[in-house]
């Protein structure tokens, strides 16, 4: 009987070059890709808003986010992400469905987003310059500091943006992309980025 | 045009979807064919402030109801859906 | 006054000093045994057609502000009947053949021009549905051909064929298709219908219907004072719901705003008529050498007859993926339209539930290509109170019956039609 | 090589005179100064002829120095780059720039066309409306072409525009639009109070007017005001400067549009770089201190080279050190226009006369007359003599009546400044008249916009500092921002005092609009015919619709049309304002979004596994679809669909189905839910069951299908078709939102969380065998028809198993988190390998569908009931649902309706083709007994002959029927049959199985 190996993909496994890409000699640009994360959409249920809250405080010690925001939470970040609703982000199976199904039983409806959505962080001295190419939404630091968040469009694609903690000084832009359209705005963002010059990775962790 | 989502805060047309006025209900289903011919096909068509529809389809996929001048594009208030936002209901 | 190269260079040799108005710029009279709401294509047309074909020269035709202010003067001036479905087919083919003609019938030349009119398509599907429109114009008549990418390779060398995100396939042509200069279509009824003694009254806004006991319209009260009337027409697209209003009448019409945008004029590049399938985008180019295009509304209820960047980057978005090499020429102006856009896409030409009011409406983007169509089958309507047989499923009622003509096969959701 | 340039003054002037530029215009080469335009270039090396006008090819030089040139129009680059109709007067200088002029033949200088100027008297405003009706034909093989082939200026591009673009946002709270006095000081007042603001210029220095006309602000010459203003507002973090960029439209809710020309000014873009950038700001406040454009006096001859705006020949003389004439005359009706007769001297140059239409000259500039030797003659210019080598001698109509010559070898014009009132009006505003500067300014203007300095009338150095400094300091404040202005910079109140002088009649052509040819007789004539409207007036003479867009005509042009009706300027009002303020690239509105980007693209989780097989792709929406697997030697598509259908048939295959729609439906009330929005019910369905629904839209018309499995009993899992898979979820949403709020409903979207294959053909059960824990029952009693549960894979993956079928074959379509969509195309391949596992495309999909009858996206187009695709009694008749009522109006269920039927050609060698239209036996076809169409065909590979779908007239009464498949587009006409829409195993027997 055939062995069966279960290789994991990520959208952008083929898309993405590591190293530098655009102008020579520029550095304006990081883009990560993070790979194995787990997302769980939490829709909390009709009037249940009070029970979920505290389940969520609960399992992650924090308040559940109820406006544009991604709070921290140790091992997790809670994303909000619409009326009712926000996404659970941790590494690889630390906050799973399978997890998280009893926390927020009755309160609560889960839907697994984990293979629905490619992670990409930017950041650099660049980083405003080239999203405001693919974003409407102001990101000065005045109004766009860190833990805001939005559920957006970038290039007309359903995205979940958030800024995460600064890295090195800089601001980084964290962006949720669902995982068909990936490697499309994977190429919007290099044709954006390539006049700063870019740096591409990808990282197993949350960073 | 930007609309100010009563859940996102100011956002730019391009992120929304128009469906129409908002003030024809949807009759119960016993109310018998004219009233659902009314409400499928008649239109006010206001010239002036308009009670509208609008779905929040590339943010955060709530429906609004958005009034809105047809005569200028001013927008005046933007309010969530009645099942927009239910979690918080009876609590 | 008759105009021809003779006339014109007769009025050469004395400076054009003798030239009259084009049409008499009247006054109310009390009463006429019809009233046209709208100086439009539509309303000076029909205003035509009753003096010239049915015999009634006792009109006047009522304008709000400046003749072809409305529709008229903001399309993309396109003329075509390439329609699918029954009602449509016959209909806007009565009025092709009205626009052959035209010319000579009114004495003024409006440059209706049949470069012809090409739908492009890229996929399969698109074809298929093209397939079956352009036979269904066979049958009915009218000339329709279905071209194939190596045939468009050679008609027009300049289309993304290959370099594209939805390449193009292939188009269905239809050759008599084309445009016409749309000011002077209005001027041009305007002027045949005044030397048959329409009157043309400029700067006279309806405010209101007069009735009598029995509810029936007798005339309508003006900017300009009451004017009494046989019977009363409107054809006001744009404010087609706030006319009918005056009269208690809800329709099932909602007012769009249709952006349209000329490029700075450049020497001859697009020989026809084109619209791209896989996005929106139209373009035809003028005699005086500007890229006339458009694409969708902007897709919310408006009277303020100009819209917002979101559709001009769509339509621009649509004509570089069709035409790349465009990409340097200048949008000279934008500027919008207020379309009566009816729940299934389609006109109304009908009796109104009110005795004594008659309903042209509902033209969505349309109704430039049908003006001498429309005008011709209104005056029927109006004179013989009865539809002409190619008007006879433009009824107000049919959303009722449920007998909608729907080409899109969008519902009753006017900003998709 | 400065030798060359003949009309280079030694000294002064914004140029680099160390960074020498070499241009060709119209083939020869010439050589310019870093900081030139190519107008500037032009006049320093005294070219005067630089086009030719559009209907009466009259030779043309340059009127103005900026954005509102009508005559110095060139085409800029060459090749794909070739840019026509530029304004010589914005292009700015670079190194091998080539330029041609326009609209002549053979040559400027010798222009064929130019006889038209004898066909004038018959060439006036719109003549052609008059003419060309007989004979009817020969307007499009004739009259046209030749009229179509001597309009248009110049040539575009014939081949791709290989540059790029790109489209960008920007938030501020005060842009600014203007960099002159008033914009450089509303910038500094709103940066001061701490407000983020975007200052806008489209010229490539700041300064506006102060870098032509200096003066003196807060005791500092003008040049060192502006310096000092710059290093300031550069200095602020939240200040952005931005130059060579053009604000052009106002939309709604402080959205502005403007155009960054980033890379105009050199040769090519540099690598990565864009030709333009879109901008779309979004500002809480706008201040437009765009300026004032000065304007023409209408008199015969004004058309002549070397006729020039005054203000235009100060901006050559000044700022470029370049002078169009050696001997000048000023023609001028205002205080304004003597500063060219003040430059001139200070430059050197002669003034020949100046020509002052208004009754009194003040002391200062008479005595400067009698110093500097020249005559003041109070009159105005009724006639030039020049022709093509410009500007030779000026009649001049004396006040009183008598007349006298100007020897001179240019002419200055100042008949007033109009504010710049675009930007103000493009909300459908309407300017007002102020008769103190007899011009319109702002007024209506959008919600959040000012005007300031000229733009609003003020035309003294003074004002404008003052008013854009209180315009910023306001706009900011209203922004909610506060802090210390500092005071407002101070500059001398110069009088401005005006006669109005629109028009002065003379013997022959006096040009109105320049570009267009409208004459001050054709605007007689316009009136004459009635079109007395200002907007009929544009429309019938062309008046302001040129690429100039009439900055320099509008008003003198409804002036006259004033003066000729007896009405004042204001009764005869403006016509409407459109956007854009300049023209802008089209190539800029679309950005990246052309060629393969003109849309995203969305890939299945198997894409590239398949692509790997050679697959040939199909779009479907966005989508990139599997269509067939090609194998060597096979010789087309139809050889390829057809083994992969038969090996489904006969054995087994798969085919990636990821592109439906899938929805979680969870809550208590997802049953009730459903319920509503199908025509048949869901709330009974058991958990692990799946059931086909049917949604209509409330206009009772079918809108989308799939199936809908219910997973627990809270939770449904819904399927789409994949076109409709967005619009389904927006009105999933709608329903649950606004419709149903009473409902405790919750979805998501899980389009994207799962790979989804069908797995098809007899075999599918030995496959599935391989692949899944031997634990699972796969059987028809442990997994029966319908069922729908989770099962465990070897290897350790869990995944969702549907026993559902398209292809009529025993069919399953499993379901994976995405990320092993590619190790389950790899694992399938693997397991069903001893089965001969075929994957396919959707094209064999097609086929099979077919073959079974079902329905798909050409008979859900829009206008098919439930019951015209066989599929009525699915309709429950114990609830509401939406689209129920509507579906029962009479002639949706009229007896006569068009519904679903098989078809398939008598000769079984015919092929079958959607879009053929059926036509009964025996009659001619015409619109009374065209009975319906062919919606969608295929080759059966079973049936071995073209079979197909249709939409026909009582089609299911019909059965047996031979009727004939007319479709005249491609010249066929044949019988078939119509049939059964199951073509294939109708008892449903081998699904079952």
């Amino acid at each position: 009987m055939a062995e069966f190996s279960w290789d994991i993909r990520s959208p952008l496994d083929r898309a993405l070059v590591a190293g530098p890409y655009g102008a020579r000699g520029e550095d304006g640009v990081t883009l990560i890709e993070i790979r194995n994360f787990d997302l769980v959409q939490v829709m909390t249920r009709r009037g249940a808003a009070g029970e979920m809250a505290k389940a969520a405080q609960a399992r992650f010690g924090v308040a559940a986010p109820e406006t544009p925001k991604a709070v921290s939470a140790g091992d997790a970040t809670l994303i909000w992400s619409g009326p009712d609703q926000f996404l659970v982000l941790s590494k690889g199976g630390r906050h799973t469905m399978e997890a998280l199904a009893p926390v927020f039983a009755g309160s609560a409806s889960l839907s697994d987003q984990s293979h629905a959505r490619a992670l990409i962080s930017v950041s650099g001295d660049k980083a405003r310059a080239m999203l405001a190419k693919l974003s409407s939404i102001d990101l000065h630091p005045d109004v766009f500091g860190v833990g805001a968040a939005a559920a957006t469009s970038m290039d007309h694609t359903s995205v979940t943006l958030w800024r995460g903690k600064d890295r090195n000084a800089q601001a980084v832009f964290n962006v949720l992309v669902f995982a068909t359209f990936a490697e499309s705005l994977w190429h919007t963002m290099l044709d954006s980025a390539a006049e700063y010059g870019v740096t591409i990775s990808h990282s197993e962790d949350l960073v | 045009m930007r609309i100010v989502c009563p859940f996102c805060g100011e956002r730019e047309l391009g992120e929304f979807t128009y469906l129409g006025d908002a003030k024809p209900q949807r009759p119960a289903a016993d109310a018998g064919e004219d009233a659902i011919y009314d409400y499928v096909y008649l239109r006010d068509n206001i010239a002036g402030p308009m009670s509208e529809h609008w779905y929040h389809g590339g943010g955060c996929r709530a429906w609004l109801k958005v009034t809105r001048n047809t005569l200028t594009h001013e927008i005046s208030s933007v309010e969530p859906a009645a099942g927009a936002g239910a979690a918080k209901v009876g609590a | 006054m008759n105009y021809s190269i003779f006339s014109l260079a007769r009025a050469a040799l004395s400076g054009h000093k003798n030239w009259k108005p084009t049409w008499r710029d009247a006054a109310p009279k009390d009463r006429y045994d019809v009233i046209i709401i709208g100086g439009g294509g539509h309303g000076l047309a029909t205003a035509w057609f009753l003096a010239s074909e049915f015999g009634i020269r006792n009109v006047a035709v009522l304008e709000k502000g400046w003749i072809g202010s409305g529709n008229a003067g903001r399309n993309t001036t396109i003329i075509r009947s390439n329609y699918g479905l029954p009602g449509n087919t016959g209909f806007y083919e009565l009025s092709m053949k009205l626009w052959e003609t035209m010319e000579q019938d009114l004495n003024y030349n409006a440059m209706v021009s049949q470069r012809g009119v090409l739908n492009l398509y890229h996929s399969d599907a698109q074809r298929d549905a093209f397939a079956r429109r352009g036979n269904t114009m066979r049958i009915n008549g009218i000339d329709a051909e279905l071209l194939d990418q190596a045939a468009l390779r050679k008609m027009l060398p300049f289309l993304n064929f290959d370099n594209a995100r939805f390449p193009v396939q292939g188009g269905l042509l239809q050759r008599r298709g084309g445009t016409a200069r749309h000011d002077a279509v209005v001027w041009g009824y305007a002027h045949a219908a005044s030397e048959l003694g329409v009157d043309i009254i400029q700067n006279c806004e309806v405010t209101g219907f007069t009735r009598d006991a029995n509810g029936k319209v007798t005339g309508v009260e003006t900017s300009r004072g009451k004017i009494s009337a046989g019977k009363v027409g409107m054809a006001v697209a744009g404010s087609s719901s706030r006319v009918a209003a005056m009269a208690g009448l809800r329709l099932p019409i909602e007012s769009h705003v249709l952006q349209a945008f000329v490029s700075e004029a450049i020497k001859p590049l697009i020989p026809g008529v084109m619209t791209f399938g896989a996005g929106h985008f139209y373009v035809s180019q003028s005699d005086k050498g500007g890229l006339v295009f458009g694409g969708d509304i902007d897709g919310y209820n408006s009277y303020a007859q100009r819209g917002n960047l979101p559709v001009v980057e769509d339509v621009c978005e649509g004509g570089m993926a069709l035409i790349p090499m465009i990409g340097r020429v200048r949008l000279l102006r934008q500027w919008g339209g207020i379309m009566d856009m009816s729940m299934d896409g389609t006109p109304i030409i009908d009796k109104s539930p009110v005795d004594g009011l008659y309903i042209n409406a509902g033209w969505c983007y349309g109704g430039f290509k049908a003006t001498p169509g429309s005008g011709f089958v209104f005056a029927h309507l109006i004179a013989r109170d009865q539809s002409h047989k190619e008007a006879a499923l433009f009824r107000l009622d049919r959303f009722q019956r449920g007998a909608m003509i729907d080409e899109k096969g969008q519902g009753a959701q006017p900003n998709l039609h | 090589m400065a030798g060359d340039q003949a009309n280079r003054l030694n000294n002064g002037g914004l140029i680099d005179r160390s960074a020498a530029l070499n241009f060709r215009f119209d083939g020869k080469t010439f050589s310019g100064f870093k900081g030139d335009t190519l107008a500037s270039a032009l006049v320093a090396n005294g070219v005067k002829l630089v086009g030719r006008s559009f209907k009466y090819h009259r030779p043309r030089g340059i009127l103005t120095a900026g954005s509102e040139e009508p005559n110095a129009l060139v085409e800029l680059r060459s090749g794909a780059r070739r840019e026509a109709n530029t304004k010589a007067t914005t292009a700015e200088l670079y190194e091998g720039l080539e330029a041609a002029s326009q609209n002549r033949w053979p040559s400027l200088n010798f222009d064929v066309m130019s006889v038209n100027q004898l066909l004038a008297p018959i060439f006036v405003a719109g003549f052609y409306y008059k003419t060309f009706m007989w004979p009817a034909k020969f307007w499009e093989a004739i009259y046209e072409p030749a009229i179509r082939r001597a309009a248009g200026l110049g040539r575009a591009a014939q081949v791709s525009d290989p540059d790029h673009y790109d489209k960008a946002w920007a938030h501020c709270d005060v842009v600014i639009a203007g960099s002159g006095p008033a914009g450089l000081a509303a910038a500094l007042a709103a940066a001061r109070c701490g407000a983020r603001v975007i200052l806008c210029e489209e010229d490539f220095v700041l300064g506006g007017r102060l870098l032509a006309d200096a003066g003196t602000i807060d005791g500092l010459h003008a040049a060192e005001w502006v310096a000092r203003a710059v290093a300031e507002l550069e200095a602020m973090p939240d200040v952005r400067i931005m130059t060579r960029t053009t604000l052009f439209g106002v939309y709604d809710g402080g959205t502005y549009g403007a155009i960054e020309r980033v890379n105009d000014h050199l040769p090519v873009p540099p690598e990565h770089q864009v030709r333009q950038r879109l901008w779309r700001i979004v500002a809480k406040r706008c201040v437009v201190a765009a300026g004032a454009i000065e304007r023409p006096i209408v008199f015969a001859g004004n058309d002549t080279p070397g006729v020039m705006m005054a203000s235009a020949m100060r901006s050559y003389i000044s700022r470029y050190a370049a002078t169009p004439s050696r001997r000048i005359a000023l023609f001028t009706n205002n205080e304004d226009g003597w500063r060219t007769a003040e430059t001139a001297i200070a430059a050197g140059l002669q003034v020949a006369a100046v020509i002052d239409a208004r009754p009194d000259v003040s002391p200062a500039h008479r005595s400067l007359a009698s110093k500097g030797g020249f005559p003041v003659l109070h009159g105005s210019v009724s006639g030039v003599d020049g022709g093509k080598v410009g500007v030779r001698k000026i009649s001049v109509l004396l006040t009183g009546g008598a007349r006298a010559e100007v020897e001179a070898d240019g002419l200055a014009v100042s008949g007033g400044w109009n504010p710049a009132v675009g930007l103000t009006s493009y909300h459908r505003g309407r300017p007002k008249w102020r008769d103190d500067i007899a011009a319109f300014v702002p007024d209506g203007a959008p919600p959040g916009i000012v005007a300031a300095g000229a733009a609003n009338g003020a035309f003294s150095l003074g004002a404008c500092l003052r008013e854009g400094f209180e315009a910023g300091a306001a706009a900011a404040r209203d922004a909610g921002r506060s802090g210390n202005t500092g005071s407002t910079p101070l500059a001398n109140d110069e009088a401005f005092s005006l006669t109005p002088l629109w028009h002065v009649k003379g013997k022959g052509k006096a040009f109105v609009d320049q570009q267009h040819d409208v004459t001050a007789s054709d605007i007689e004539l316009a009136q004459r015919e009635g079109f007395e409207s200002v907007e009929h007036l544009k429309r019938y003479t062309t008046l302001g619709m040129a690429t100039d867009q009439g900055k320099t005509s509008n008003v003198a042009g409804l002036a006259i049309m004033a003066a000729v009706t007896g009405k004042s300027i204001p009764e005869t009002g403006t016509t409407i304002y459109r956007p854009p303020y300049v023209p802008v690239a089209i190539g800029a509105f679309a950005g990246h979004h052309r060629d393969e980007n003109f849309h995203a693209t969305r890939l299945t989780p198997s894409h590239h596994w398949a692509a790997e097989q050679g697959a040939v792709f199909v779009d479907t929406g966005l989508w990139k679809r599997a269509q067939w697997y090609p194998r060597a030697g096979e010789k087309d598509w139809l050889e390829s669909v057809t083994r992969e259908v038969k090996a489904v048939r006969s054995g087994v295959g798969f085919c990636d189905v990821s592109t439906l729609g899938k929805i979680d439906v969870h809550g208590p009330d997802a049953g009730a839910f459903l319920d509503r929005v199908y025509i048949n019910t869901f709330s009974n369905l058991a958990v692990g069951k799946a059931r086909y629904g049917l949604m209509l839209r409330e206009d009772g018309i079918v809108y989308d299908d799939g199936t809908t499995s219910r997973l627990a009993e809270d939770h449904y899992f819904l399927t789409t078709t994949t076109a409709k898979a967005g619009l389904v979820m927006q009105h999933l949403e709608f329903c649950r939102q606004v419709l149903f709020p009473e409902l405790d409903v919750q979805l998501t979207s899980v389009s994207d969380q799962w790979a989804q294959f069908s797995i098809a053909g007899p075999k599918t059960r030995d496959l599935l065998k391989e692949i899944v824990d031997p634990a699972e029952d796969l059987s028809n009693e442990g997994f029966p028809f319908m069922g729908a549960r989770e099962v465990n894979l070897r290897g350790g993956l869990t995944a969702r198993l549907f026993r559902i079928s398209f292809s009529g074959e025993m069919a399953f379509e499993i379901s994976v988190p995405a990320r092993y969509g590619e190790a389950t195309a790899r694992n399938l391949m693997i397991a069903g390998k001893a089965f001969g596992v075929t994957p396919y495309g959707t094209e064999a999909l097609g086929v099979m569908r077919i073959e079974k009858g079902h329905v798909a996206g050409p008979e859900l187009s829009g206008t098919t009931t439930a019951a015209d695709l066989g599929l009525g009694k699915m309709m429950s008749t114990k609830k509401d649902f939406i689209g129920r009522v509507m579906a029962g109006r009479e002639a949706l269920v009229a007896p006569n309706r068009q519904v679903v039927v098989g078809i398939k050609p008598v000769d079984k060698t015919r092929r079958l083709r959607s879009g053929a239209h059926i036509i009964p036996k025996g009659e001619t076809p015409g619109p009374d007994n065209d009975q319906g169409y062919v919606t969608s065909v295929c080759f059966s590979p079973v049936l071995d002959q073209w079979i197909g779908l249709g939409l026909v007239e009582r089609g299911r009464e019909r059965i047996g029927e031979i009727v004939r498949a007319h479709d005249p587009l491609r010249g066929e006409d044949y019988d078939v049959e119509l049939c059964n829409s199951v073509f294939y195993d109708p008892d449903g027997g081998r699904q079952r199985g």
